[in-house]
């Protein structure tokens, strides 16, 4: 127990030490600043961008993850973790080997023009290699826990393997897919390393809000602090609110599959 | 109609059934837990691989281990309601009904009268509107059933469809889903472990033990003509196997069985000859009685069991080799005394055995 | 491409520790180009580099180091030659509640201060390494200076800005870093101790128009204007020296004549 | 499924683009450079302590948040996944201003005599606060998934809370202790932003392999892709082991709790 | 020696139960799924809270609401069997059974011979070093019986013991459990579903019915006197409640049930009057009969179930109010013709009713 209170402290006093101190309306007044703002924004819809790919291509490879078995299972499962305990810096100079000019990839899709680079869609990339993990374990997590028995019945139901997914799968998954989805969003809003490394540092087109928190430790550190504070805010009421939708989601869930007593 | 051999190894267990059905028929598969009921409702419904034999329903072939065929369970004319109903928590009772008439591409427009239909068939028109666990377990019962119906199924299996319903509703539920199962077309596979189901639902009763066919037939053939020590104790009676003593002789034969010889009135042939003995025809005594009984057993008392209603006769397990079950009258038990752990010697006539082969 | 209408946006890789001077040159570039959007990649020079050498569309970069600049120019990504358009001067500096009673620069060397330095692989902690070895032959310093401040360290910081945290937190007693990080509003939290331009290193930050760049006519209008009057007025008030000749371009890490 | 292979292309190309190129013969050389060696040692220490820390504190977080249901109880989770979403420099800022030398416990540790900062010490801390989540999270989803009837019967076999803990649901949870333990490991292993940033960065005594990756990446970027290399190899080994080991004693676990049809 | 009165509420369901055991004796609480059989064990054995009433053993009280006094479970000298039997899945057999020992502190020496006793005692000295998923369910069911009986516990709580057992070890199981328990000196409090069971156990039988007792008393008694429609649907026969008209009448009587007027033989006194009236005192008829049987029923069949053995008589449940069940021949059901769906009128005599107040 005294351990435990060890390490709530641990946790919390940092947090709390960076949020004493700001006043709130300092933070409201940043908010109003175009540069942050601009940023803001940036973070907010690469973030929101970066899910939706996380998500798209999540869903598949969390769903067969979750479903079959077969050689070097294992061995994917741990490399599709790895970007979460890579440095993010080492993970940007990764991508930028990989898609840069003289990358693997990087060459390939030069051929066809597109130069991945220092744009927006790079920020995303970079949050959506850096955030992955996090989805794709939840909504294995979600899948496997998803009782047998509604995918069976719905398989003699005429349900078609697709028509599965989507309408029954996917549905009884959701608190852990929702949850999933809204950390790894959170983790790509506070993606840094691999962002300026992979996507570089462009006002409005790759620099995000931990960028921007990074330039304001260039000249003002409380500044600084204070941006951070409203991204912890933010990442907190995400955060918050995973644990109590999916817990309300869930509990409607519970409710309605709750069975006769047998 | 149908027609099925289902052979599936797992680890520790084989399952090796085979049967046929006729159209509009109800095949009761009834065996204790374990035995393999589940397993063969999934072989038939394509929810698992056959490792061997095959299931053809009408001309149809739905799986075929030889050929490599196994038609997946969304292509198949099959309607499945599982031992827990499994009606899906995210949709209403209508969308739950409605589900397989939109998977398999109904248009829109028919969709609304067929669900109609069957909740009516059902009898729970106006649950439509209803979330899936607003409903006792008698409703979600029907809901199940009419899900699997709407589809006009061919063939519909039934798992342990009354097991989670409690004792009143059970009865309700059971003399409606007779009736309703009497009049469809399609052959039903009903799954039970209550020998009481079996007796009522099967036109045809296959019961399983071990994976494999312990016996099978109608109702009243089980009954009459246990012919493995598991249907006897299903029907609670005594029963004896083995092979008549040649020659013939009347009017008293032997027949020789692996617990020792048991005298009959006479023998119908030779081979293998089966022997029931009812509970109320046996007789208990305290010391071994004299020589019209040709038949006595020794052992202890293991269990006395007041039967129901009243109590007024009390079924006596005896640990004689085999074991037998008496059912004597409370006067006799109080006369004998008879207490759990005694010596007793049960004896029967050679008129109270049934002989078949 | 750069022979058409004047491009609408001008793209400047530049170390992060110009970030608001450049800024503020930008407005004024905006201000006498109209319809142009400066745009900035703040970001560590090495970072720049590297993104430059995988194919970064930028027009200008502006090094804190003659390393990457000079890496820049091998990989042929250089226009010309570039130029040290400003220079930076090494200070130390201590928490203004200055807890370990730093009132000299020789008191660096008293057993048990903390100080904080940038890594050797960083140029500000290379710097400030040749100027402890100077100043340990200076006169009022004791012999051995440097190795006894050196002995002091406690950690070797990845980035200058880290040090000037620190300092300004008060977790360091003090730190070396450049006269430009000092800026207004760190120096509410910290006080400057020179070190003399004898003993000093300046740092040049050369700047170059590149080979790819979309518009190298805006470029140079750049790069001339930071190294005009008016530019590097901008520079000083944000704690840079003038670069006092272009020749000194050629000259990596000169010292103070 | 197009998408699932998107993802694994975007995960799988960088960390392959990294690994390629790398002669396995230059990462047995780069094992002799003593700087190297120093670092790796130092890293294997703190995070190793680290984790310690993390499993000894989370241990009892994690029971308490399995098995209570209090007020409050969802916004302590989301707090304790706080530092799994901010970016590392800010979460290393926060640690030097509550446990710096004027931060709030800061000074309460220096009128004990204890400096954090610029200690091994404190690379351990910013490890711990980083990694803590990850083990939380795996601790709380092992601890829930104990079946609550093996507690009932510890109870009324005389068991005392402590005792049960130690002895049922420890053991029962180990398989998800394992994993989390180890994820965490890994996740500080792979710690840079809020180590260098409030531990600082010396060799031997707080500069660990992430730092001197960043450092090389000043320098040489060819032994900077070879360090990470290392590191990666090192971090795909721990996290495959944390995905046999535990399927090896959870398929242990299955088999020993298989109860008879029922 | 056990007195206790266990009020707990939940959501939808409230249990209130109260009744007292003697040392050494068995009390059979039954009930179906879901009436809060398992949720009075975990009361009595302190794994949750009261929110009324009182748990008292011996001169010691474990719980009493309005004191706010709980003893927790590990304080309590009471064993526990659940359902699952629940041994712990990384200790072998014998550490199973020494678990309680170590945990209540008795020291090293003394805890091999008392494992060794309760593992005879079980009768399974042979498998004190197997890990527990080596084990048969009826072996389980004997460790987890040995680890709580080593304990010497004053009160024991068994939950369904025999229910995950199959058909054949049940009732070798059964038999000795039922010996074992009959020489323990401690209170037992059996819990079960199954009413064989309960008149096999029951010293004392605890009918439960929705968080409430329907009707406690010795088998006997509730073999003769059901008082609840549950109990006699348990012991199989139709039961009327109703009240005696006054005066008195004799040589016959009536009683006004809720179904209406009764004729019964004489009636014992005013007040609420029970009347039994066994399946097989029930004649059916295809036509209303004439006068002499008084009391007449008309309903349809609902379900026809063959009795083993033999299936020579057949329960028919009919459609009447209150639903009745009758128990005729075979021949009777071929002689009317009998089939589901089908109106027919039930009668029975005044004297084929039982009464008892
Ligand atoms: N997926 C599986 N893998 C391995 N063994 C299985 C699997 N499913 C069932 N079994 C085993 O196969 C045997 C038959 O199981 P099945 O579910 O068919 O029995 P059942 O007769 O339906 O039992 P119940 O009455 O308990 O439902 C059992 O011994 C069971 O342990
Ligand atoms: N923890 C709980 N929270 C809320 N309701 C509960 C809880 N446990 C049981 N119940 C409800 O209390 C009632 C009694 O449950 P209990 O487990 O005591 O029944 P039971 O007689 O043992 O049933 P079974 O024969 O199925 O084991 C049921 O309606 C059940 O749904
Ligand atoms: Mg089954
Ligand atoms: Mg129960």
């Amino acid at each position: 127990m005294t351990l435990g209170g060890v390490l709530v402290l641990l946790l919390g006093l940092p947090l709390l030490s960076l949020v004493i101190g700001i006043a709130p309306g300092d933070l409201v007044a940043r908010l109003q600043e175009p540069f942050i703002l601009q940023a803001l924004r940036l973070s907010l819809l690469t973030s929101l961008a970066s899910t939706v790919i996380v998500v798209a291509g999540g869903l598949p490879v969390a769903y067969v993850l979750a479903t079959y078995d077969f050689r070097g299972k294992r061995a994917i499962e741990a490399f599709i973790d790895l970007p979460m305990v890579l440095p993010p810096t080492v993970a940007g100079l990764a991508l930028l080997v990989a898609f840069g000019r003289t990358g693997l990839a990087g060459q390939a899709l030069g051929v066809a023009g597109i130069a991945l680079p220092f744009t927006t869609l790079a920020v995303v990339v970079a949050q959506a290699f850096i955030a992955a993990p996090f989805f794709v374990g939840a909504a294995r997590a979600g899948f496997a826990g998803v009782d047998g028995s509604f995918l069976d019945a719905a398989a003699t139901l005429r349900g078609a393997p697709g028509y599965v997914f989507f309408r029954v799968l996917v549905p009884l998954a959701a608190p852990s897919l929702i949850a999933g989805a809204a950390m790894s969003w959170a983790r790509a809003l506070g993606e840094f390393g691999a962002t300026i490394t992979f996507a570089g540092n462009m006002p409005g087109i790759t620099q995000t809000m931990p960028l921007a928190v990074y330039l304001a430790l260039q000249s003002d550190l409380e500044a600084a602090i204070a941006l951070s504070v409203l991204l912890l805010a933010i990442s907190f009421t995400v955060l918050l609110t995973i644990r109590l939708v999916p817990s309300r989601l869930a509990a409607v869930a519970a409710a309605r599959a709750r069975r006769p007593a047998g | 109609m149908l027609d099925v051999r289902l052979v599936k190894r797992r680890d520790a267990f084989a399952l090796d059934v085979a049967f046929q059905a006729k159209g509009g028929s109800t095949t009761v598969v009834v065996g204790e837990s374990g035995v393999g009921k589940t397993s063969v409702l999934r072989l038939l419904a394509g929810l698992d691989r056959l490792d061997d034999g095959h299931v053809s329903l009408g001309g149809e072939r739905y799986a075929d281990a030889a050929g490599g065929l196994h038609v997946p369970a969304w292509r198949r004319e099959v309607g499945y309601v599982a031992q827990d109903y499994a009606l899906f928590p995210h949709l209403s009772v209508y969308e739950n009904v409605a589900f397989g008439l939109r998977a398999g591409g109904t248009p829109r427009h028919r969709i609304r009268p067929m669900v109609d239909d069957a909740l009516g068939l059902v009898g729970i028109p106006e649950l439509a509107t209803r979330a899936s666990h607003q409903l006792s377990g008698g409703q979600q019962q029907r809901v199940a059933l009419a899900r699997a119906l709407v589809l006009s199924p061919r063939l519909l299996l039934l798992d342990e469809p009354l097991s989670s319903l409690d004792l009143q509703t059970r009865r309700v539920v059971r003399v409606e889903l007779r009736g309703l199962l009497q009049r469809l077309p399609c052959v039903t596979v009903y799954v039970t472990h209550s020998p009481v189901e079996a007796l009522v639902f099967g036109d045809q009763v296959v019961v399983l033990d071990g994976g494999r066919v312990a016996q099978a037939g109608s109702r009243d053939e089980l009954l009459r003509y246990p012919r493995s020590p598991f249907v006897a104790e299903l029907v609670g009676t005594n029963l004896f196997v083995g092979r008549a003593a040649d020659p013939l002789t009347r009017p008293s034969a032997t027949i020789r069985t692996p617990e020792g010889p048991v005298a009959i009135e006479a023998s119908s042939g030779p081979g293998t000859v089966y022997l029931t003995v009812s509970p109320r025809e046996i007789t208990l005594y305290l010391a071994p009685p004299d020589g019209s009984a040709q038949n006595v057993f020794e052992g202890t008392v293991l269990e006395l069991v007041p039967e129901p209603p009243g109590g007024e006769r009390v079924r006596v397990v005896l640990g004689t080799r085999p074991i037998l079950v008496a059912e004597v009258t409370r006067e006799a038990v109080a006369a004998l005394s008879l207490t759990e752990g005694m010596q007793v010697y049960a004896s029967f006539k050679a008129t109270g055995v049934q002989q078949y082969a | 491409q750069s022979a058409g209408p004047a491009p609408s946006r001008l793209i400047v890789y530049a170390a992060a520790s110009l970030t608001d001077a450049f800024r503020e040159l930008g407005r004024m570039t905006e201000g006498s180009l109209p319809g142009l959007s400066v745009q900035f990649n703040f970001a560590g020079s090495q970072q720049l580099a590297l993104q430059l050498e995988q194919g970064a569309p930028a027009d200008v970069f502006a090094s804190a180091d003659q390393r990457w600049m000079d890496r820049a120019t091998e990989q042929d990504l250089v226009a010309g030659e570039p130029a040290v358009f400003t220079r930076n001067r090494l200070v130390a500096i201590v928490p203004s509640t200055n807890p370990a009673r730093i009132g000299k620069l020789q008191d660096l060397a008293r057993r048990g201060t903390k100080l904080i330095v940038a890594a050797e692989a960083v140029p500000a902690g290379k710097y400030s390494r040749e100027a402890l070895q100077k100043l340990a032959d200076a006169p009022g310093f004791p012999s051995q200076y440097d190795r006894r401040v050196l002995a002091n360290v406690v950690s070797q910081e990845e980035n200058v800005k880290a040090v000037v945290a620190k300092v300004q937190l008060g977790e360091a007693d003090a730190g070396v870093v450049y006269r430009s990080d000092v800026t207004p509003a760190v120096s509410r939290y910290v006080r400057v101790f020179e070190i003399p331009d004898p003993y000093n290193v300046i740092a040049s930050y050369p700047i170059a128009v590149l080979k790819g760049a979309r518009n190298a006519g805006t470029a140079r209008i750049f790069v001339a204007l930071v190294s005009s009057d008016a530019g590097q007025r901008v520079l000083q008030r944000h704690g840079l020296m003038p670069a006092t000749t272009a020749a000194a371009a050629a000259v990596p890490a000169a010292v103070q004549p």
